[in-house]
Parts: structure tokens; C-alpha cells; sequence
């Protein structure tokens, strides 16, 4: 086995910085239509198909970006899941056609390993990311995966754990779609998705990790600085060494992603630890701010929020597990 | 059977619960010394053990009495009442602990501020002498009740000359009085149970004084170490609490388990029973320092259990129930959703004593490891860093 | 359900001192000879049967302070699991042969749950606690529990992780032997065993925490005591705080075998707890002592192993998590 | 093809592997410059970029040649021969770098006393003056190879009465020297892996003084930054180190299989191989501090997984291998059992900088948080709490 390359190219940090440009001075509702016009939306897309003809890796590093904000634009159900199943279901003109908006996959976030179509496009489905923000949906019916205009469907928000990447219910009754791919589009989609939401959940982590370091380094107590208390200093020591972890799979999943070597372990690695961190580092800010990291106007619950939601979107930490024993011949 | 029957059956004989107005009751039962009977007589108790209050509870209950809804005044109660006790005047303990006892007046609590958490004692309320009167000034948060409550017990700093801890002064401030500014405090719950309560040049008389001048920080001991006893003192049957709520929802839901779920609520199922059991030992046995240890083990075992949760609720879990800006007068753990009670635990180890605050002292008084070498004990509070 | 009482009485502090005294002045070979004199190992056996007619609480005491020391005696392998067995079985002349030596149960020491007995007396059992010391050998086979005489067996000690408990491989060929009850007093005996082993598992745990104290305190590195260092302390508070939660449960299992009241469920809580304590005080316990702690002269590796060896024996946490599952209605 | 191996086809077209001496061989080899061909040119090298060592490395291995048995003499090769080169005098490159790398001459390292082990620079073995030697007494402690070795690097306290970093002097001792007593000391596993120094008025030549009197400190951080460095260095397969011995193990036993453990031995399988992979980052990237996280993480990974293997094992892991007090070469966690595993594993986080020590150096150097305050580094050693 040759190593992988788990580096940040010089490509993939000049466009980490300009989407960090980009996130520093936009926020609101124009945010998306930005991040379309700089094409970090298309870049798994081939150049004939309309894209960047970029990879993964690249997706991965806007990811580790955009969970560095908390950005609440619909990159993960349209520009890396439905993105993901429509590449996977090959060139014709309705996936062109998709691929030219904001099509979102029509799953529960929580979904791993089963999906359960709706019955010829007559049901519901439930919790599905980032849905107000779609123009067509890919729906996992029965017999294949549909598209059906967003007009055809009754959306409706619910309250959201994480209001950043708010989910909706969906309800089809004898809608009118188009049949694109197999459900393998849809299984593909999801594998994708956890891969490269393991950089995001490295860019959620990150954040946290960063603001409490520096909010330790001058908040004062005892007449200290409360970072320079050893009990402090160990565990943000300890989260940085589970952080140096985590990126090192969420890397390696989405560099496995491009090259397709090794896949389904390197996402199912990637997810077991990455969520875990995030989870971990988003409860430590807000513990570790004391009383100002439990309030509304404190930005650390919108990470704790993602962190938590994130935990379950596509696959927990234990169903990862489960899905990678057999894969390294570890039964249980 | 016993005096404590008698004594509850006179008082119902002479004011019958059924034709009382509830107020009327609550200041009969008081002026019976039966409110807390461990208290002087006069003011609310009989000088008696603390033990039987548990039987005139249960007598009252039974005769149809009305409570005094502990839980809306659990400060007064909890916190005020026992210091105005401990240090406050005969006229002090006279005005104020029937109508705190009755809950006709609420208390709050003015100690927390921005910049003094876990160092409460570095606290920057300025209280200046001014003839008569107080002059108070400066921000306190992390106030429950503020909006409800007709008094206060605050913590100022009267001399910032002298070290921390030397220059504090403990008053009874009147929430009414100009200059209080009482503004909620969203959580990240969406809830605000608190307040920020901002106080601009608030007159407060000396007569309203707990206590000498400088000797606020011994007088606010007292109101700390009656906040820590009741954390744990309660008994609580199986699965009360998080664990049974939690339990419930594993019970309800056989198609979202999975293997490494199980094995982790079992766990976190036996932490709590153990939790539980040892509350058994630490009420039975001498009071001992095993207090500390239960709020420490409650906030993680609360927070690991309600994280759960949202977990194995999986699709449901990315859901919430509520994000509408409530005031409530408690907090709801039963009621509300997984995702509030995820939320809301994350304050069980900030609120009343960080579970970092906690393990120091636990290292320390229990332990007897030596503390950390300290410079802020001795400079005058206004020449510490902040 | 009524509280249990989860105090020390007055009666079973005095016999902890009678026994730390007695654990203080002697070592060697004579501890064991001493301690049935003191009435300490027949505790639960009734005085008509010759015992001090006390119970599983008292028991309790003896193991936690056995564990505090980790004498080397048969204290587990004879007056725990071979008496709660012949106890089971009732009162025989053959009973009250054995309860009058130093009978030991031949099971391997790791046994919980199913019990699988040698063939008609003949065949092999490995790793079985305090062989050695065994005048006569509880043994069960395919129809019941068996006593057979020491003489009969063939015991080969073997190198063991815990010195301090040796175990042994008996080897049976056609041995000679009375059958004393069924299985069930195995069954018994396990469930007594696992309940007491967790209050020798807390005396263990106390030790190491008290020991790791004591060196913290004077131990000086960068001019000031280790133990003032504020991430030893948190990490020892925490440790202390586990104890206070596995004391409980342990108090709990001991009052529970004594009154038989929740038994299953107590004992099984207990196990799941102080096993892992007891580990985790050990290796602390190492870990804070330095190098001195990783050395043969110091007594901190007697406790490691001693800890390491009890999470196997009688059933390890998570079997106990297992067995504990379906009785508290948490199904998996 | 390259220089390098143009190099290599010389030294072996004039030293036969098949039927020269393996130490004149290896003599040749370092005459030839290819010992360690980053070293300056007539000291083993030739001033050429370390990366080539792995090709030189390739060729004379692939041409039958023999190697200087690295593992031996590692001490010597990773922490004195970098600290000579960069510290010592013309004479004494000249004079041990040769024997050093061929392992006529093995080195060890006195560095470590019973009451300096974290805090070494607050070291107490003395090294007087006298005439144009040194006298050096005191007790070293955890130092590998001294049986074996004719050499030590040692650091030793020169003066007293300044801190404890400035009254530091760099030695190497002659180990055949009068006055110096090697003990064995038996560790938790049975083996006696080190040894106990005992130095009693040794005599050192100030010939063999490295670096400036005084300046020990900085020399001894030499010595120390390569010790780090050689952590966490070398490519490692997908279940290179204990995971794999813990996964065969498993693969081994179906039947001692239980939920709990399966779920631990995949999260411990994925923490490994996420550390394997961070361990390709750092070495491909920039060195970075990533470095004092590869060991923490592996320390903590390698205990938990023999742990494990120690539970999974059951009746079988209440068994040891063997008791014997051995004095082995190096670790040898492939071929020994599962409780040697489990007791030597202990160690890593202790040896080669305690676990507590990374932690603080990640959390100061990686994460800019400051140091706690430190009154052991200005006053003299002599006046320091002990």
C-alpha cells in the first residue's frame, strides 16, 4: 500500500483562503449565491458538466471552512450529497439540468446504510437538510432515485437542534419526477457525504479548539489567566492531540474519496473519530467560557449545535464502527 | 401520635385549609413555628431538630394544607433565609423571613458578575457610604427570579484597597428601588432564565446592611454552603431523573438501538444508580465532604445521559422542540425535548460551582493535596490583573 | 422499595481494625492461619455450622481491607466462593467436613454465568484462584458440584499476572469424589463471589488513591509538590469521586447479598463499577508515582496486577453491563 | 544509476562483503563516508542531504552488506553522536564518533536521578574540580545499555549555587572507570530492561567535558530534541505495533468475543490507524509540533489496547509468561504475552518525557497558553524546596 497524500496541496490552500475571504466579509443571504460564483459549489463537477473538474479533497477543504463558521448555506444536501448522486448517475440532460441549480437529496440527515425509498413518490420523508433551500429535489423512491421540481413537494421547516443547517419534513403525493440513477446513487451519495463531513466536523473542532484558547489566554481569575492553570492547559492539550487525529482521517477520507482507493474504510474511520472530536471540542468551549459560553449571544452554541447534529448526520460515531468491523476483519 | 401531630392538628383546627384564604394559612403555620421548625421560636420554628420537619410535612399534606411552592422561592428559602438568620439583626430576621417563608415577597441573588465567576470574591459592584444610605453601582448576572423578586441578597465591594476578599460588604437590596435594571438573559437553550441585572447608583439603606462592613465574604460563605447542601439531599427513587427519562425513550424506541448505544446507557444507567446510592450514604451518614462529589458526578453523568439521548433519537434528534424565548420559573428536564436537555446540562457543571471549581476543592479539603502557589490573596483587589 | 442502609456499622469497623491489625503485624505464611483463627474466614457460616454467624456485610469489611493489602491469602478461591457454595448446599456431614479446612472452589477464576463442569470427574480446569492452598477442591461436573480431596487432583501452579492470587490448572482423572449439590450452588457462589470481589476491588482502589496522595504531597519537582500541580489534583478528584460512587454500589452489593433483596441487579452494578475503578486507581497510581512507580521494589505493581487480574475475575464490566441489561428492562 | 550507489559499488568492490569482517566492514564503511552521510565528511558522512541515506541505506543492504545492529547502539547513534558533533571538540569527534557508529564502543545515557526524573535540570549528582579532572558522585537511574556500554553522556551539577539550569556540565564518563557501580533495576514486568548507576568520586578528564562549564543545559536539550524526534519517525504498516497484535488475537478467539469489547477494539483499531496516518502528515509535512501528540496519543492507545487484550484473554490473561528477571536487549512487545504487554505499555507514557510533560509542553509551545507561575527558576539550586 503507497501512502496516501494527506498534505494541503498549495491549490487547496490558496482556495481555503479565498472561501475564508469570502466567509469573513459576507454573511446573510447572499452568502450561497457568492459561494456559487466562485465555483467552490461545482468543484467535483467535470468542466463539460459545468463544474471546476476539481476532486474531494478540494470539496473537503471548503468543508473544514465552512464548519469553521457554522456557514448556514445548503453546501451538504445540495453541493456534496445530490452533487455526489448526480455524478453518479452519468451525463443526460436532466442531470445537467440539476446540477445547473440547487437540487437537494431527499433523505433523513441521519440516514446510513438502509435507505427506504417513498413508494412511487406518494409519502414522506423527514428531516431532510438544508431543504428550503432547494429548486429540485433527488428523491430515493421505491425503484430508483427521482427528480422532482421543488414545486411538486410540500416542505415543511421544523425547529431545528441545529438552526445553521435547518432540516424539513417532506410530503409527496403522486408527484411528477424523473428517474435518474439506481439507489446505488443514493449510497453513494451518503458515502460521500460522511467522508466529507468529516473535514467539516475538523473545521467545527477547529474553531472551538482556537476561540477557547484564546479566550483562556486572557480571561482572568485568581489573578491569573484562567489558560494558564494546568488542569486547563492538559485537556486543551489533550483536545489538540485528538484534533491532530481527526484531521489526519478526515484527510485521508477525502483523499481516499479521489482516488477511490481503500474508500469505504477511510469514511468510516474518518466518521468513528471526527464526530466524536467536534462533539468533544464544542462541549469544551462552552464549558471552558463558563456562564458566557450558555448564552444566546455567545456564537459557541451554534458549534455545539452543528457538533451534536453533526454527531448523527450520516451514520453515528458506534454505526461507523459497525460498518467498518467487517471491513477490517475485526467481527464481533 | 406525636407533639408534631398535635401541634399540626391544632393549627387546622384553628384555620381549616379548606375555608383559609392560602396566604392567610401559610402565616398561621409560620406564627406556629411549623414553617421550618429547626428556626427560633418567632420567627417560623421551635428550636426543634431539623429531622422533624419530614412529619409535619406529611401531616400538613395529608390535612389538605397548602405549601409555600418551594420551587418558586427556592432562593429566599435556600439561600437568603439561613444568612439572614445566621448574621442579620432581631429587626432584619423579623422583616424579612415571615414574608420570604410565605413567599408573598421572592429573593434573588446579586453575587455573579462578568469578570467574577469562579473568582466571586474579585467582584467589582462598587457599594460607596453615602450618610445613611448605599451607593450602588455596577453589572451582576446569572440572576434567577430577578424579574419576580422583590429583594435581593448582594455581595458589593466597599473598600478596593485592601485585598479581595477583605473589602467586600453583604446588603439587602430592594429590587423595586430606582437604578435596578433587570434584562433577561437568553441561554443557549433559547430560554432566559436569568437575568443581567444592572444597577445604577441604587441606594441602599445601612440598615439594609448583613452583616459588618468588610465582612461580606464570610456572610456570603454562609450563603454558599447552604447552596451546595442542597444539591444531592433529596432522596430519589430508581431512574428519577435523567436516567429514567432517558430509559423511557430507549424503551420506546426498540428500532434505533444499536449495540455500542447499549452498552454505554448501561453503563451511564449504573453511574447513575450508583449516584443514587451513594446520596443514601451521604444522607444517612455524617454530612462529610462526599457532597462535592455528587454535584460533580450528577453534571457529568446528566450531560453524558441527555447526549445520548439525541443520539439514539437519530432523525428526531436533529430536531427541537421549542426555540421560542421563555421565561420559566424552573427548569423543565421531564417536559421539554432531548435537545433542550442536552443543552440545559451543559450548565449543571457552570452553575453554583464549576465542576473545575469543585475538583480543586475536592483535591484540597478532602485530598488535603496543598494549594496552588497564589498571588491575588494578599495585593489590594484594585491592583490585581483583569 | 425501602433504602438500604449502605453505612459501616460499628460492629464492622471494629472488625476493619481488627483485621488491619492483623494485616500490619504479619505477612508470611501465617497471615491465612491467623486469620481463621481471628473467625474472619466463616463469617457467613452459621455458628451451629461453626462460623461466626455474621454475613455477606461483615465478609465485605475483610475483603476490602484484603484488598487494601492484597495479602496473599485464599480469602476469594475458600471462605468467599467455596463457603457460599457448601452453604448453598445445606448441612451434610461432608459440608461440614469442608467448611472445617481450607476447601476451594475449581472454577476458573474469570467464570460468570454458564458453568461447565469436567465429565465425570475426569478432564482438566484452568486458572483456578488459590489451588494451591486447597485442602479439598468444590468441583463441578456435568451433574452436579463435587468434593474431592486435594490428594486426588493433579495442581500445577502457573506463572500468574497477580502473584498475589496465584492460580492454577487442576487435572482430574477419574478422582474420587462426593457429590455435595447442583450447579446452582455454583451459580450461587459466582453471584457471592462477584459481590464481595467488589469491595476488595474498592480497598484496592483506596489504597492506590491514599498511596498516590501520600507521594504527591512530598514529592517536589519544578520546587513544588507534584500534588500541588493543578492537573494531578483535578485527575485525583476525579478518581475520588469514582470511589465514592463504587463504595455505594459495592456497600450496596454487600447489603444486598446479605438481605437478598435485588441481588442480581446489585451485584452486577457493583461489578461493573469497582472493577474498573480499581484498574483505573492502579494505573493512576503508576502513572503519578514516575519511574519509581514501574519498579519491582515498590508496592504500587502488586495493586496494578492485583486490579488487572480482578476485572477478569468473576466476570469482566461488560459482561456484568450484560447481565445487568435485561434485568433493569434495558434491552438492547 | 545515482552517485550513491556508485558510491556503494566501490566500498563493496573493495571490501567484499561475503568475506571481510563485519567490523572492518563496517570501519570502511564509515571511512567511506556512508555511515550516516548527513555527518561532515572524515566523520562518517559526506556533508550530503540525510535523504539520501535511505538509497545508500537500500544499496548495501541489497549487496549483502552487514548493519551496526541500530537497535544495540541506539542511544549512542540518536542521542550522543548528534550531541558530540554539535558540542565537541575536534579530538572528540575524531575520537568517538568512529567506534560509536560501528558499535565497537556502546554509549549510555546518565541523565535521570531518583529526585530529578521530570524536572532533570533540578539534578544533585556533583562534579568538583580537581587539577585537570572532574570527580563526579551521585546516583543515576532508568539507564539503558550501562552493563553494556564503555561509554556514557552524563550530566552532572558543576555549581550550586546558581539556578539549577546555569549549574550544569555535560561529561562523557568512562563506564570502566573506578568508582562506577552498575545495579540492575527489576521492573513491574520482572525484566530488568535498565540499570541504577551509582557514581562514587569517578573521575572524569576535562578532556572529556562537552561544551563550556556551565553550559550543560543547553547541551543536554541537543541530546533531548533528538530523543523526541526519533518518536513517531519511521513508516508503519496498517497494523504495524500492538493494535496488530491485539486485532490477531482477537481474529484468534471468536469465542471470547463480547459487544462491549468489539466496539473498544474498533474505536482503539481506528484511533491507531488515525495515528498512523497523522504519523504520514508530520513526516511528509513540515516537522511541526505534531510530534510530542504522536507520542501522547501513542502512549495512550498502546495502554488501552493491551488493556484490552488483557480482558479478551480471560482465564488465559490471568496467566503471565514468565516471571524471570531478564535483562533484554530492547522492548520486545511482538514476541512476549499479553500481560508483559500490558505492564511494559505503562511505561510509555511515563519514559522519554512523562505524559503530564507533553501535555504542558503541547499546550505552551503548540497553543501560546502561558506557563503557571515558577519560582524554581532564579533562585539558587541549593536553596530549592526538595
Amino acid at each position: 500500500m503507497t501512502e496516501p497524500d494527506l498534505r494541503y496541496s498549495e491549490v487547496e490552500e490558496d482556495l481555503r483562503s479565498s472561501v475564508r475571504a469570502l466567509l469573513t466579509a459576507r454573511a446573510g443571504a447572499g452568502l450561497w449565491r457568492e459561494l456559487v460564483g466562485l465555483g467552490v459549489t461545482s468543484l467535483p463537477v467535470p468542466e463539460g458538466l459545468g463544474g471546476q473538474g476539481a476532486g474531494y479533497r478540494e470539496v473537503a477543504v471548503v468543508a473544514e471552512e465552512l464548519g469553521a463558521s457554522v456557514a448556514p448555506v445548503p453546501f451538504l444536501g445540495s453541493a456534496v450529497l445530490a452533487t455526489a448522486a448526480l455524478l453518479h448517475a452519468g451525463d443526460t440532460p436532466e442531470v445537467r439540468l440539476a446540477l445547473s441549480g440547487t437540487p437537494v437529496l431527499a433523505v433523513p440527515l441521519s440516514s446510513w446504510g438502509a435507505v427506504v425509498g417513498v413508494r412511487g413518490l406518494t409519502g414522506s420523508i423527514r428531516s431532510v437538510a438544508d431543504a428550503a433551500a432547494a429548486d429540485r429535489f433527488l428523491v430515493p423512491a421505491d425503484n430508483g432515485l427521482y427528480l422532482v421540481e421543488a414545486a411538486d413537494v410540500r416542505v415543511s421547516p421544523v425547529p431545528s437542534l441545529d438552526e445553521t443547517r435547518p432540516v424539513a419534513d417532506l410530503e409527496f403525493s403522486a408527484a411528477p419526477g424523473t428517474r435518474l440513477a439506481g439507489l446505488d446513487a443514493v449510497r453513494r451519495a451518503l458515502l460521500v457525504g460522511a467522508g466529507i463531513l468529516a473535514s467539516e466536523q475538523v473545521g467545527v473542532a477547529q474553531w472551538c479548539l482556537d476561540t477557547t484558547v484564546a479566550y483562556v489566554r486572557q480571561r482572568v481569575q485568581f489573578g491569573r489567566p484562567v489558560g494558564s492553570f494546568q488542569a486547563v492547559k492538559h485537556r486543551l492539550a489533550d483536545l489538540w492531540q485528538e484534533l491532530v487525529l481527526a484531521r489526519a482521517a478526515a484527510r485521508n477520507a477525502a483523499d481516499a474519496l479521489t482516488t477511490g482507493v481503500d474508500t469505504a474504510v477511510a469514511v468510516s474511520l474518518a466518521q468513528s473519530l471526527c464526530a466524536t472530536v467536534a462533539v468533544r471540542a464544542a462541549e469544551e468551549c462552552v464549558q471552558l467560557h463558563g456562564g458566557i459560553g450558555m448564552t444566546w449571544e455567545h456564537p459557541a452554541h451554534r458549534y455545539l449545535k452543528r457538533a451534536k447534529a453533526n454527531e448523527i448526520a450520516l451514520g453515528t460515531p458506534g454505526m461507523h464502527r459497525a460498518t467498518l468491523a467487517p471491513l477490517i476483519d475485526l467481527l464481533g | 401520635m406525636s407533639e408534631w401531630t398535635d401541634r399540626v392538628a391544632a393549627l387546622v383546627a384553628a384555620h381549616d385549609p379548606a375555608t383559609t384564604d392560602r396566604a392567610a394559612f401559610l402565616r398561621a403555620r409560620f406564627d406556629a413555628g411549623l414553617a421550618w421548625v429547626h428556626f427560633p421560636e418567632g420567627l417560623g420554628g421551635l428550636a426543634a431538630p431539623r429531622e422533624a420537619q419530614r412529619e409535619v410535612d406529611a401531616a400538613l399534606s395529608a390535612a389538605g394544607a397548602p405549601d409555600n411552592d418551594p420551587r418558586r422561592i427556592g432562593i429566599g428559602l435556600g439561600m437568603a433565609a439561613p444568612t439572614i438568620l445566621a448574621h442579620g439583626t432581631a429587626d432584619q430576621r423579623r422583616r424579612f423571613l415571615r414574608p420570604l417563608w410565605t413567599g408573598e415577597e421572592v429573593w434573588c441573588q446579586l453575587f455573579s458578575e462578568p469578570g467574577a465567576g469562579s473568582d466571586l470574591a474579585a467582584l467589582a459592584t462598587r457599594a460607596r457610604r453615602d450618610g445613611d444610605d448605599w451607593v450602588v453601582t455596577g453589572q451582576k448576572v446569572w440572576t434567577s427570579s430577578a424579574h419576580n423578586a422583590r429583594w435581593a441578597i448582594l455581595l458589593g465591594r466597599t473598600d478596593p484597597d485592601v485585598p479581595k476578599h477583605a473589602g467586600l460588604t453583604y446588603f439587602v437590596c430592594d429590587m423595586t428601588a430606582p437604578g435596578v435594571d433587570v434584562r433577561p438573559l437568553r441561554q443557549i437553550t433559547g430560554e432566559a432564565e436569568f437575568n443581567e441585572v444592572f444597577l445604577s447608583e441604587v441606594r441602599v439603606p445601612d440598615t439594609d446592611r448583613l452583616g459588618d462592613v468588610g465582612d461580606g465574604w464570610r456572610v456570603a460563605r454562609t450563603t454558599l454552603m447552604n447552596e451546595r447542601v442542597a444539591i444531592g439531599g433529596r432522596p430519589v427513587p430508581r431512574e428519577g431523573g435523567m436516567v429514567g427519562v432517558v430509559a423511557r425513550t430507549w424503551r420506546d424506541n426498540p428500532d434505533r438501538r444499536t449495540p455500542d448505544l447499549h452498552d454505554r446507557l448501561v453503563a451511564l444507567w449504573v453511574r447513575a444508580e450508583a449516584l443514587r446510592l451513594a446520596g443514601i450514604r451521604l444522607r444517612t451518614g455524617s454530612p462529610g465532604p462526599e457532597g462535592s462529589a455528587m454535584k460533580l458526578a450528577f453534571a457529568g453523568i446528566a450531560q453524558a445521559l441527555s447526549g445520548l439521548e439525541v443520539e439514539l433519537l437519530a432523525e428526531d434528534g436533529l430536531r427541537y422542540d421549542d426555540w421560542t424565548e421563555r421565561r420559566p420559573a424552573h427548569v423543565d428536564y421531564l417536559g421539554r425535548g432531548a435537545g433542550y436537555r442536552y443543552l440545559r446540562a451543559k450548565g449543571n457543571s457552570i452553575e453554583g460551582g464549576t465542576s473545575e471549581i469543585l475538583r480543586t476543592i475536592i483535591a484540597e479539603r478532602v485530598l488535603g493535596l496543598p494549594a496552588e502557589p497564589r498571588a491575588d490573596k494578599d495585593l489590594p483587589w484594585k491592583d490585581l490583573p483583569r
